[in-house]
């Protein structure tokens, strides 16, 4: 019968790791597009528009990811599209993403004061060129360590697309626990291989947070 | 043929989804309720306990946050069991709530905590009071009130993080759909069910949250 | 909140409701033009389907898969999953046939149609030494452990008593895991796959206390592909004539076919 | 006899030495108001009396208790003088009848209807009764600053440390607190206070202090420091040069 030495198991749990990087790289990217989008509709001026963005928000952070991975599986499917299930996986990921991403994004713009809005407005610029000039550039600069903080928690959410079936880290440890039954040992290993994705970018959205917080207090 | 969404099972499987909406509820509270008991106390030793725990603290933080809550539940129910800790799954999917939301609300009040003035600590240390007695009845209402938009923020992401839990056949919601639709192979309608359920559960603790706020913290301004 | 809330939900009910799919006409001729069958089969379930070392899955499922892609002549994709969502898988078109060794019952029956049977299956209750039950009747005050949706679920379901707790877990994996790791005590499963496991020096040993019932695995498929139906049970039927069916029974379950299969 | 006694006190912060070896007695019922240009030192003497800075040479005593390291020693020193802040330092979740009350119940295990008794009495003595139920933010500074005194009154201390206590105040704010502390001063309480306000320092104190560089510089009757300095750098100070 099959026998897995550490090295077998460990291997394993690597290949596997390569999927849970590039769909967490397709998700935060894709996610990082619709988010922009997404954002932009919320703090548009159009009252329609600024409400579907809201809804759309609500909908995606009001629900679990786990029941959006189920829907975009199983939907998709209904609506006459076979979908393998990274694609699912990669869809409901990105929408999921695209709703926070929003959000905290929002709360940049939102940040830059006021004064910043009329400044430029009495200069003549208009919405978009306010936007693109003035509040963007400075939004961007305190955008950067609460979006790579959040890109741990995308990583983590790839972990559930093992439910739907997509082969990633998380699955091929269930199924490295039933081939070897050692569970203490492969999900030990599992959760060392997400912490060792997912600390650095912790730790670098700690370190860019506390030199835009220096680069504040310097002000 | 062609698919129709069909809603006609649903009578048959209320008690089912009810039950299902019991044990969420259930983790949720006393995961919250727990959790950020415990990440106070975790946020206490981080700012201001003994040095030889804060390592400890901060071990503990930086791994929950940084591995995913299904590997955790995993781990504490497959993986524990061979080093003697056995547990129902109930006990495991609650330990594991209070566990992550313990690491995150730990993060959370210690932000609240390290933006408390140093004059409101030296008001209670010139009043005679030890530094324990200071944090509770000075520092710690304050900061709570700070952070709670935040804190609530979290919760409602890890009760909805909660789903994962009928992985381990805790008989939650989220087990409750994947039960009905193993019965009534309508996946997707059952999903969909669910979802509103999810999204319903989630609007109303939000609300519950803000009033809980509402009333632990009667005057709205805090020192900052 | 209050607001915004209702039309999130009223959005999501309003584009719910507006649904309604067609499913394709004729799976075989889709199969043929494509060039592929899509087939789901399961890579928990030793010795149906399970992972070699390289996590490829192998099994008596797996061959049967090929087999059936190669006197189609078409190339095959093999899609894993799970006990249950394999019936979704294949509802919603994202598989053309499920050879995971299914258990056909009415219920089954009434969303999707079965081929011949091509693998037996006698599914039983199995436990170590320390544990005595001999009879459905004895299981009172023990946990169970079960994968969702599958046929020891359903049978099982119906027949035990309330003082029985049945614990359902996702996929075969999970059911597993948890009777080796101690979680449950007893585990539903068919005797082929707890001899599987048996034969991998588990920490705790799935002995056989009672058979539940004898189900044949069949091939499961959408409901009205007539076209289909009829050559999958041709390939069935060519196989057991021509000893493949028995070969791939040797090499998995290391005993013949049953003579009534 | 004395009530505070400091003896060659130096403290260091890094490289830099802040205090340089200060002597100082204050008689029971003594008035003494510290002076200083910033940075001369006259905070941080005031923040170690009350133990909130370590002193890395000499020794500080209050009424027989010790200044040393320790939760105990420290509550000993803490429970015989009190300490009103620059920035009133009130508890913004605590109404202001709350704020006087906690530490007596929480560091005197005080039943809540005597500290209530003694809050009402002391918020009454800083002319604040009325305003027993108000939170913080809904009392003008000065109020604030009354309130913290009461709350550091409640605790009967035998002496009060006023680190610039009505610095943070707008102008016409400053008198309502200062005729507290007058008050204070001639029921004979014990105050030791650094303070910008040299006209009330000349009239309430017994004595002035004044500080330089980290030592004490000149020290007298406020009539001899004020009138007639004997040092060029405390006559820069008044103005004087």
């Amino acid at each position: 019968m099959i026998e897995f030495t550490l090295w077998d198991i460990l291997r394993n749990l690597l290949l596997a790791t390569r999927w849970t990087i590039l769909l967490s790289l397709v998700s935060f990217v894709g996610g990082g597009i619709v988010g922009l989008v997404v954002m932009f509709m919320r703090i548009s001026a159009n009252k329609a528009v600024a409400t579907a963005a809201r809804a759309y928000i609500e909908l995606f952070q009001g629900t679990p990811l786990l029941m959006q991975l189920f829907l975009a599986f199983f939907g998709l499917a209904l609506l006459g599209m076979t979908v393998p299930a990274w694609l699912a996986a990669g869809l409901a990921l990105i929408l999921w993403t695209a709703s926070f991403l929003a959000e905290i994004w929002r709360g940049c713009v939102e940040a830059i004061a006021k004064g910043q809005w009329e400044a430029s407005a009495s200069l003549g610029m208009g919405r978009i060129q306010q936007l693109r000039y003035v509040i963007l550039p400075q939004a961007l600069r305190i955008a950067i360590p609460p979006t790579v903080g959040f890109s741990v928690q995308v990583v983590k959410g790839t972990a559930l697309t093992s439910i739907i079936g997509f082969v990633e880290l998380t699955k091929a440890g269930t199924a490295v626990t039933n081939a070897t039954f050692q569970p203490f040992t492969v999900y030990g290993l599992v959760a060392l291989i997400y912490f060792a994705l997912c600390w650095p970018l912790s730790r670098t959205s700690q370190v860019l947070e506390r030199k835009l917080n220096v680069a504040h207090h310097n002000h | 043929m062609g698919y129709q969404l069909n809603f006609g099972w649903l009578p048959q499987y209320l008690p089912v989804l009810i039950d299902g909406i019991g044990v969420t509820i259930y983790l949720m509270a006393v995961g919250a309720v727990l959790g950020c008991l415990l990440g106070t106390v975790c946020a206490w030793t981080r700012a201001l306990g003994p040095n030889w725990a804060r390592p400890v603290v901060v071990a503990y933080v930086e791994l929950i946050r940084n591995t995913p809550f299904m590997i955790q539940l995993f781990f504490i129910f497959f993986g524990l069991p061979s080093l003697g800790v056995q547990m129902s799954e109930l006990e495991a999917a609650t330990l594991a709530m209070i566990v992550n939301l313990g690491a995150y609300s730990c993060e959370i009040i210690r932000a609240g905590i390290q933006a408390t003035p140093r004059g409101q600590f030296e008001a209670g240390a010139s009043l005679a009071m030890t530094p324990f007695e200071t944090f509770y009845h000075v520092v710690l209402i304050p900061a709570l009130q700070r952070i709670w938009p935040a804190l609530s923020s979290q919760i409602v992401i890890v009760m909805l993080g909660s789903a994962v839990v009928s992985q381990i056949a805790a008989q939650d919601l989220s087990y409750a759909a994947n039960f009905i639709q193993s019965r009534n192979f309508r996946a997707f309608e059952t999903y969909i069910v669910s979802t509103l359920i999810y999204l319903v559960l989630s609007i109303l603790l939000r609300q519950v949250l803000a009033g809980i706020g509402w009333a632990l913290f009667p005057k709205r301004k805090a020192a900052r | 909140m209050h607001r915004r809330s209702f039309i999130t939900l009223a959005t999501l009910v309003a584009a719910t409701i507006g649904l309604a799919v067609p499913a394709q006409a004729d799976a075989l001729a889709d199969i043929e033009a494509r060039g592929t069958i899509k087939i789901a089969v399961p890579q928990d379930f030793p010795p149906f389907g399970s992972v070699g070392t390289d996590l490829q899955p192998v099994g008596y499922d797996i061959d049967m898969a090929e087999l059936i892609a190669e006197k189609l002549g078409v190339e095959l994709e093999l899609v894993p999953v799970t006990s249950a969502n394999r019936i979704p898988y294949l509802q919603t078109g994202m598989v053309d046939l499920v050879i995971s060794s299914l258990g056909k019952n009415p219920e089954r029956e009434a969303v999707i149609d079965f081929s011949d049977a091509y693998a037996p299956f006698f599914n039983g209750v199995f436990g170590p030494d320390t544990v005595t039950v001999a009879a459905i009747e004895d299981l009172g005050g023990y946990t169970l452990g079960v994968t969702r949706g599958s046929v020891e679920d359903l049978e099982l379901t119906e027949l035990v008593g309330d003082d029985v707790t049945i614990q359902r877990y996702e996929d075969n994996n999970g059911t597993i895991s948890s009777f080796l790791s101690g979680q449950v005590e007893l585990i539903a499963t068919g005797n082929v796959v707890a001899a599987a496991i048996l034969e991998r020096n588990p920490p705790i040993r799935p002995e056989l206390k009672f058979l539940v019932k004898n189900s044949p695995c069949y091939i499961g498929m959408n409901k009205d592909e007539p076209e289909l139906m009829a050559a999958v049970n041709a390939i069935i039927a060519d196989a057991k004539a021509d000893g493949a069916l028995e070969a791939i029974s040797m090499e998995w379950l290391e005993q013949p076919l049953p003579a009534d299969l | 006899m004395s009530l505070i006694t400091i003896t060659e006190v130096k403290k260091r912060f890094g490289d830099n030495e802040v205090l340089k070896g200060i002597n100082l007695d204050v008689d029971k019922g003594e008035v003494i108001a510290i002076i200083g240009k910033s940075g001369s030192g006259k905070s941080t003497l005031l923040r170690c009396v009350n133990g909130l800075e370590t002193i890395n040479d000499g020794s500080i005593s209050v009424a027989g208790a010790q200044l040393l390291p320790g939760e105990a020693a420290l509550k000993a020193l803490r429970l015989k003088i009190g300490m009103i802040f620059q920035s009133f330092n009130l508890f913004p979740h605590l109404s202001a009848g709350r704020n006087v009350m906690l530490s007596q119940m929480v560091v005197k295990k005080t039943p809540k209807p005597q500290a209530e008794e003694m809050a009402r009495r002391m918020l009454d003595r800083v002319g604040l009764l009325h305003k027993f139920d108000a939170y913080p933010d809904e009392l003008s500074g000065g109020q604030q600053q009354r309130v913290a005194i009461a709350r550091a009154l409640a605790m009967e201390p035998l002496g009060l440390l006023c680190d610039e206590i009505t610095s943070a105040l707008d102008p016409e704010l400053v008198n309502e607190v200062l005729a507290v502390v007058k008050e204070l001063a001639s029921e004979g309480m014990t105050l030791l206070m650094v303070t910008h306000e040299m006209r009330f320092a000349r009239d309430v104190c017994d004595r002035v202090v004044f500080m330089h560089e980290g030592r004490v510089h000149e020290i007298g009757a406020p009539d001899t420091v004020f009138s007639n300095p004997q040092t060029p750098e405390l006559k820069q100070f008044l103005g004087m040069l």
